[in-house]
């Protein structure tokens, strides 16, 4: 309940941020504001596994971008050439297929976002079993490079992939009607709804995961960090808690892919590259790590500012500087210099003070 | 007095992937803005250029337009620089009703045509048709593709594989390489082992164009090698060196501008950039960079024309005849948005490590 | 396939091999006195061959490649004295993240003082087509001297860090530091000396790879990724692990393009990383044992 | 059949045999401890009982069923706890957090039902809570419940390990070297704990060096020697024993 | 040949040594008592340099070490072994061994051999584990490991925290034997116990050091026959029951 709390001055911020665009008709920010938090679901989710589970994924881009070229592929590749095979026809049968025309009058038969949605989510926790299984064994380094290959592997599968639409991608993907007259789209028109589809979205998610963490799976998980041989010897499954956790942080992503993509009409290899993957981790540590709320705000901010491409081509050197700065000086993260530490040693200094006049 | 500033975004991959793109064309528009501004603006009304650098990503390209369309409510959009890109926001562009002058290479851009969307740089259909035709004039029948994985790469592979039948070519090899790779040896000797293979097309962008010409020469293989117009620099010779002797590809005629005859319509204004690139940034002028200029050219054009007015500036775009730029001579029209036909391609061969036209044997 | 084709895949994947190998010794020497990955290892390289490139209009190639060396060691040492040295028992992944951040910056200073164009140095003997005939396949010169310099690094650390007293002390840097200088060795020196050792032997590395595969300002991703992967694979630390590592990821991208479309290379060369990594957790040549010591 | 019964339990390190044929039994509500030289293969034979690492050959049982095999985190669940030597705390998590994941195998919450904080989780919790508040408050450390656990003081953090075993609540608790590192009085204090938590019906299996406190409480000692075992008696007749004097005890 | 004045230190703002002041003379044991927390650990990690001092002074056979690095104090002849087993775990014993032998580097292998074979003299088990990693060691091995690798720089002045943590009977016996031979072989020894009766036993002197002060010094046989020092450390009453 408390944790259900602290969410809602967040969600006044957002409603805040809301009406003082629309009332200085600066609506536009709205846009990135958007993006940004789509790329903070990942984030948020990227945190419990890193900071709290202990287990660095340097490959999370690559769980975004299958979500992400998934439900684009599904939902723009026609299946007209297919029609007649008996997946097809079950598919259809099933109502999960979408006929109509294309922008240019060419007839299509497509999977609607739903389905494509929720296949383009299984798969993504599909494969983080898969892959997890075996990754999580390793430690250090050697989990770093095996999660770094397995984005790797993404990135080069999707620019091989004529499906995948190689070095283009995939545009012209169509929006995601979640009800009647909500939809996930570009179009300018539809901006402030989106918004706050977004918003809900990942404040769903953050309510979900204060929840996990400050639960008895929390507390096993950062148990298994602290210590991965005493919290075995607790009773605590390590393997199939840090499976779990991956494949949680994987849905996530793969969520965040799935709605960033309609939200943009399309998807490109880039959002599969290694320094996505790089930037998500690094966005991670800067917040703090075992710190959700600091990945939250950088996440947000850092990702916002970027997209606002407020730093024109310094945009990689600015990143890289605020890396190592937060890195030195607040290793805690950003959230723990400004406001925790700082407020702490004042109340200390405070009670310090009053302790003397005693 | 300036009545009034005309305000023109560029989205560009300045960093990034493929900042070989980005890179010429930002520093083309930062200089010609400069000039037109310095000779007085468009009718008395200066260019506001705002340059916004994608790193080739897509998902900025998107965030980006959004914002120039919106907040900075820019007359029109130059760029991006990649197919990928323009094609997130071609529809964006339509929806704004917002003049995009694509410098990407892939013909989707305008094929289906999109009212508010353009492109400068030459079709590839017209490069690989240009290519065949010689290589019919040369007997050559089987050959290999080898493509970059670059959007250039793939729409170049494309147009290879679906027009070579029409020449009665048959393309035996194809293979597709990393952007990044930095040797080709092995797979240059996979298709050199094709006793089949009278020549090489390689479609691609730096460095892999020299590493290719390399690893073939090194082989001792000595069958003809073309390239793709993404050649046009004379700094990919340079950097092949030896083995870029007798590489044939169709370009714009800005690299042979110093040959060309005095009455071709392009040589003047081929010659003036040239000379004021190169003076400016002390680095060889290339084709990347003419995209932009033309790009800007033609806006310009346009605006002079139809005032600042995004539907006006459009169909003035439309009605643009005969406008030389760097990459040819333009002809636009309702159906036609890139407006170059095959004649803006010349065949040329690298001689003594130099550019000069291909006449064949 | 004839034999022909089988030594030139052999030899293309040499190459690859032995840059892959040079890159990841420059890893595993910083991780043998730190414990730390230094992913700022592929800037190196560039440092390394972009530098010469810009000396050798002012002096001849040998001379241009050893004050290039030298001068990127300056640059390892700088960055280590400026954002290593002061900080007081930092984690292994605040360490990872401010390497990552190191590498961004360098490779934005490369591509403001260099630009986005590539270049190269010129071949050390003969030109881009001059070639060496094994055994019916060919080979360019550049390529013996990659294999050549790597091999001899590859001794010559092996030795040092095995058998000398020094390498002893980097190594045990990295193992405990606090009980290193208990022991009266200056901890500080040993990161120090590492990373200019680190940076010297990729700034070599660069240079005579440069005529073969050209220097870029972001060359240094692409190799740090790769150099990585075949340190992990060799087991973290170990030099001739790297070796190996980096012979079997070149050989197995070399010889899978006979197989696979060449746009699957990478995917398919990791897949099989990959697998062997869950097969050999601790790397090829890396200590089960030593491994399971260390925390990250 | 025995409560513990080890039989010829075998553990080999390439060529080294840290634990060879050793078998001895545990009754129940029992304290027994383990002695014997450095490296004798105490903590060995700790590691292969609670599942930390596989035996070589030999078999271990817990009441009636073969322990070796299983993961720690199996065997755990079957009611065994154990402490380490070289402390393993959970670093940045609280002393009372530290004690709550202890009560991870008397609770069953997952992913979904912590996420959406299902009613009975929200009970399941607060019982979690007040049962770890209450060890805590049985081995007198309440006060330091809120207090990052890696912060404590050593005997502290001795303290904390123990109430997070006990809140597994376990029916076999195997402690290694309890008393390391405390000083004459602290180690007084851990035996009498120890003696309490027996009281409690939990049967102690005990590795320690420390004499006073081993003769004091155990019931039964087992003395290791190079893996192997070389007695196995009441204390008065071990403190006797020429050969343990020879090779552990060392003459008065 | 150490003396210590008005020595403060802590760690940040946590102030744990309070005006320590105290000697140590050559060929002597002098041994530090005190409760969990006292702050023995951090004097002991001041005077090696790993903690530094806020004021105060100390000298090491007249160099002020309080302004020398860490890194140089064993060279002049002052080493540490650490608390707890801060061996160097992904090493051979025998490299472990070595790296004590730092700052006698310089002499030549010939001596390091012979350093070497001294201390698989003095601990014999370390000759059959030689090859070991460290950290693979039982905790006895590492401590006796640690011991040894400080022993190898020829120390004039050992400093030991707790050497007998977790250590067998014999064994703690044995080391208390080689305390007191390393004395004899004219070295010095500064030694931080908590078992704290059969560390006066072998002491000349010792302090007892409580939340970061000495509150009592003097002649092991005084301090054993301190009522206070009986009461609060060495358990009289429970002695006497036996
Ligand atoms: N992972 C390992 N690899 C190799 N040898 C090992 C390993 N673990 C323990 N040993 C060896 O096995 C022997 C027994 O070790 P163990 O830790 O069980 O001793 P112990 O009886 O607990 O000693 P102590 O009382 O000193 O803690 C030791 O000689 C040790 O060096
Ligand atoms: N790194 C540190 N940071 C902050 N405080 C510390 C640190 N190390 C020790 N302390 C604090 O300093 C005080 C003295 O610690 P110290 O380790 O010197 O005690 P000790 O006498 O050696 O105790 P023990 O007998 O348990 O080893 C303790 O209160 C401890 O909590
Ligand atoms: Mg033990
Ligand atoms: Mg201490």
């Amino acid at each position: 309940m408390k944790k259900l709390l602290s969410i809602l001055p967040l969600l006044a911020v957002v409603i805040g941020v809301h009406l003082l665009t629309s009332a200085t008709d600066t609506m536009y920010y709205l846009t990135q504001m958007t993006m940004s938090a789509y790329y903070s679901l990942l984030i948020i989710g990227l945190c419990v596994l890193m900071g709290y589970a202990g287990q660095i994924s340097l490959g999370h881009a690559g769980f975004f971008a299958i979500g992400g070229y998934l439900s684009a592929a599904l939902t723009t590749r026609s299946l007209i050439p297919y029609q007649g095979t008996t997946l097809v026809s079950l598919l259809d049968s099933a109502g999960l297929l979408l006929s109509g025309h294309d922008l240019y009058g060419e007839a299509l038969l497509v999977v609607t976002p739903w389905a494509a949605c929720i296949i383009a989510v299984l798969t993504a926790a599909c494969i983080a079993v898969v892959i997890g299984i075996p990754v999580l064994k390793l430690k250090g380094h050697y989990l770093a490079m095996a999660t770094l290959g397995f984005g790797i592997i993404i990135y080069r599968l999707a620019l091989a992939m004529e499906y995948f639409g190689e070095a283009d991608g995939i545009s012209e993907v169509p929006a995601f009607v979640l009800l009647p007259g909500v939809s996930v789209s570009g179009n300018f028109s539809d901006r402030v709804q989106n918004y706050y589809i977004a918003w809900v979205l990942l404040l769903i998610g953050m309510v979900l995961l204060l929840n996990l963490i400050d639960s008895r799976v929390g507390r096993a998980l950062r148990g298994i960090h602290g210590s991965d041989e005493a919290a075995d010897a607790m009773g605590v499954n390590t393997a199939r808690f840090k499976l779990q956790t991956f494949v949680l942080s994987a849905v996530f992503a793969a969520i965040a892919g799935v709605f960033l993509t309609h939200y943009n009409g399309g998807i490109g290899p880039s959002e599969a590259g290694v320094m996505k993957s790089v930037r998500y981790v690094a966005i991670v540590a800067v917040g703090g790590m075992a710190h959700l709320w600091g990945a939250l705000l950088m996440g947000i901010v850092l990702n916002f500012l970027s997209l606002r491409g407020i730093f024109g081509s310094y945009d990689d050197a600015v990143f890289g500087l605020i890396l190592i700065v937060i890195m030195l000086f607040a290793p805690n993260g950003i959230l723990s210099i400004n406001v925790r530490h700082r407020l702490r040693q004042l109340l200390g200094r405070g009670k310090q003070d009053r302790a003397g006049e005693v | 007095a300036w009545a009034e500033n005309i305000k023109v975004g560029a989205i560009l991959a300045v960093t990034g992937g493929a900042s070989f793109l980005g890179g010429p064309e930002a520093r083309s528009l930062e200089m010609l803005v400069e000039e037109v501004n310095n000779n007085g603006g468009i009718n008395g009304n200066k260019i506001e250029l705002i340059i916004k650098d994608s790193a080739a990503s897509p998902e900025k390209a998107i965030s980006f337009a959004k914002q120039l369309i919106e907040e900075e409510k820019v007359l029109a959009i130059i760029g991006p620089s990649t197919s990928g890109e323009t094609m997130k926001i071609k529809n964006i562009c339509e929806q704004a009703k917002t003049p995009l002058l694509s410098c990407g290479a892939a013909e989707v851009i305008v094929n289906p045509v999109a009212a508010y969307v353009f492109k400068t740089p030459q079709k590839d259909s017209f490069a690989v048709k240009k290519i065949f035709m010689e290589m019919n004039k040369m007997g050559i029948s089987k050959i290999a593709v080898l493509a970059g994985n670059t959007g250039f790469g793939k729409a170049g592979k494309g147009q290879l594989l679906k027009i070579a039948p029409e020449f009665g070519i048959e393309v035996v090899e194809v293979e597709v390489y990393d952007k990044k790779s930095n040797d080709l040896s092995a797979v240059v000797a996979k298709i050199k082992a094709n006793k089949d293979v009278q020549a090489v097309i390689n479609w691609s962008i730096v460095p892999a164009q020299a590493i290719v010409a390399k690893n073939m020469r090194q082989a001792g293989w000595d069958v003809p090698l073309f390239q793709s117009h993404g050649f046009g620099n004379i700094k990919y010779v340079e950097a092949a060196g030896a083995a870029a002797e007798g590489i044939i590809f169709p370009a714009g005629r800005l690299l042979i501008a110093d040959s060309l005859p005095a009455d071709n319509p392009q040589k003047a204004l081929l010659m003036a950039y040239k000379k004021n690139y190169e003076a400016k940034f002390n680095e060889p002028a290339s084709t990347f960079g003419g995209h932009a200029y033309d790009a800007f050219t033609i806006l310009m054009a346009a605006v002079a024309e139809a005032g600042n007015d995004r539907d006006k500036v459009r169909t003035a775009i439309e009605g643009l005849k005969n406008f030389a730029g760097t990459g040819g001579v333009f002809n636009f029209s309702a159906e036609d948005h890139n407006g170059l036909g095959i004649e803006a391609f010349q065949m040329m061969i690298v001689k003594d490590g130099k550019f000069v036209a291909y006449t064949g044997k | 396939m004839t034999t022909e084709l089988f030594i030139q895949y052999l030899l293309a994947g040499i190459t690859y091999g032995s840059i892959y190998a040079i890159v990841a010794i420059g890893f595993n020497i910083i991780y043998n006195t730190t414990g730390i990955i230094n992913f700022a290892q592929g800037e190196f390289v560039m440092f390394g061959g972009m530098i010469a490139i810009s000396l050798l209009q002012f002096m001849p190639l040998p001379l241009a490649i050893l004050l290039a060396v030298v001068l990127t060691m300056l640059i390892g040492a700088l960055i280590e004295i400026c954002f290593i040295r002061w900080l007081k028992s930092p984690s292994v992944l605040r360490m990872i993240i401010i390497t990552i951040g190191i590498s961004i910056l360098s490779r934005e200073v490369a591509v403001h003082v260099w630009g986005e164009s590539i270049r190269s140095l010129p071949y050390f003997v003969g030109n881009e087509i001059t070639s060496i005939p094994i055994l019916g396949a060919r080979i360019s010169p550049q390529v013996l001297w990659v294999v050549a310099v790597s091999g001899l690094m590859v001794v010559c650390l092996g030795v040092f860090f095995k058998t000398t007293s020094v390498g002893r002390e980097m190594r045990a840097c990295a193992s405990n530091r606090k009980a290193a200088t208990l022991c009266g060795i200056n901890a500080e020196n040993m990161v120090t000396l590492s990373f200019v050792l680190s940076a010297g032997i990729g700034a070599l590395a660069g240079c005579v790879m440069s005529p073969i595969t050209y220097s870029q300002y972001d060359m240094g991703t692409g190799l740090a990724i790769k150099g990585f992967t075949v340190a992990i694979l060799g087991g973290l630390g170990s030099s001739g692990g790297a070796v190996a590592a980096g012979l079997l990821l070149g050989i197995i991208e070399a010889f899978s393009v006979s197989v696979v479309p060449l746009a699957f290379q990478d995917a398919i060369s990791i897949s099989i990383l990959l697998i062997i990594l869950f097969v050999r957790p601790q790397g090829l040549f890396g200590s089960k044992e030593a491994a399971g010591l260390k925390e990250f | 059949m025995a409560f513990l019964e080890i039989k010829q339990l075998h553990k080999r390190f390439g060529g080294l045999h840290a634990v060879k044929d050793v078998s001895f039994q545990v009754e129940p509500g029992q304290i027994k401890a383990v002695i014997g030289p450095n490296g004798a293969g105490k903590t060995t034979l700790f590691n292969m009982i609670s599942g930390t690492f596989p035996a070589t050959s030999g078999s271990v049982t817990f009441q009636g069923r073969e322990l070796l095999g299983k993961k720690p985190f199996q065997v755990a669940t079957l009611g065994m706890a154990r402490t380490y030597q070289n402390i393993k705390m959970f670093s940045g998590m609280t002393a009372l957090e530290n004690v709550m994941v202890g009560r991870h195998v008397q609770s069953n919450a997952g992913f979904l039902a912590s996420m959406f904080r299902m009613p009975r989780t929200w009970k399941e919790e607060r019982d979690i809570r007040d049962k770890s508040m209450e060890l805590l408050g049985l081995l007198e450390i309440e006060e330091h419940a809120h207090i990052d656990a890696a912060s404590l003081a050593f005997g502290q953090q001795r303290a904390v390990e123990l109430a997070r075993a006990l809140a597994m609540e376990p029916t076999l608790l195997l402690l290694d070297e309890p008393a390391a590192g405390l000083n004459i009085y602290e180690t007084a204090e851990v035996g009498r704990l120890i003696t309490k938590i027996r009281d409690l019906g939990i049967t102690v299996l005990l590795v320690e060096h420390d004499m006073s406190l081993v003769m004091d409480i155990s019931d039964e000692i087992v003395v290791l020697c190079f893996g192997e075992k070389i007695a196995e008696d009441v204390p008065t007749a071990i403190q006797q024993d020429p050969e343990v004097i020879k090779i552990y005890l060392g003459e008065e | 040949m150490l003396k210590i004045r008005n020595l403060e230190s802590g760690y940040g703002k946590i102030k744990v040594l309070k005006h320590v002041s105290m000697h140590v003379d050559p060929g002597e044991i002098v041994t530090i008592i005190g409760a969990n927390g006292a702050g023995k650990t951090t004097l002991l990690s001041t005077i090696a340099g790993l903690v530094k001092a806020s004021s105060g002074a100390a000298e090491f056979k007249g160099t002020n070490i309080l302004k020398t690095k860490a890194a140089v104090i064993p060279g002049l002849g002052c080493v540490m072994v650490p608390e707890g087993r801060q061996v160097f775990a992904t090493m051979t014993v025998e490299e472990n061994l070595l790296l004590g032998g730092h700052p006698l580097q310089k002499q030549g292998k010939q001596v390091m051999t012979e350093l070497l074979e001294h201390q698989y003299e003095l601990f014999a088990i370390l000759r059959d584990r030689k090859k070991q990693l460290a950290g693979t060691l039982s905790g006895g091995e590492q401590q006796m490991l640690a011991m040894g690798r400080a022993l190898m720089s020829r120390p004039s002045l050992v400093m030991m925290d707790e050497p007998s943590t977790g250590l067998a009977p014999l064994i703690v016996k044995e080391i208390f034997q080689i305390i007191v031979r390393l004395r004899d072989e004219g070295n010095t020894v500064l030694l931080v116990e908590q078992n704290a009766k059969a560390a006066l036993g072998i002491a000349d002197r010792g302090y007892v050091l409580e939340t970061g002060k000495i509150i009592v010094q003097g002649p092991a046989e005084d301090l054993l026959a301190n009522q206070d020092v009986q009461r609060a450390y060495l358990g009289r009453e429970k002695v006497e029951e036996k």
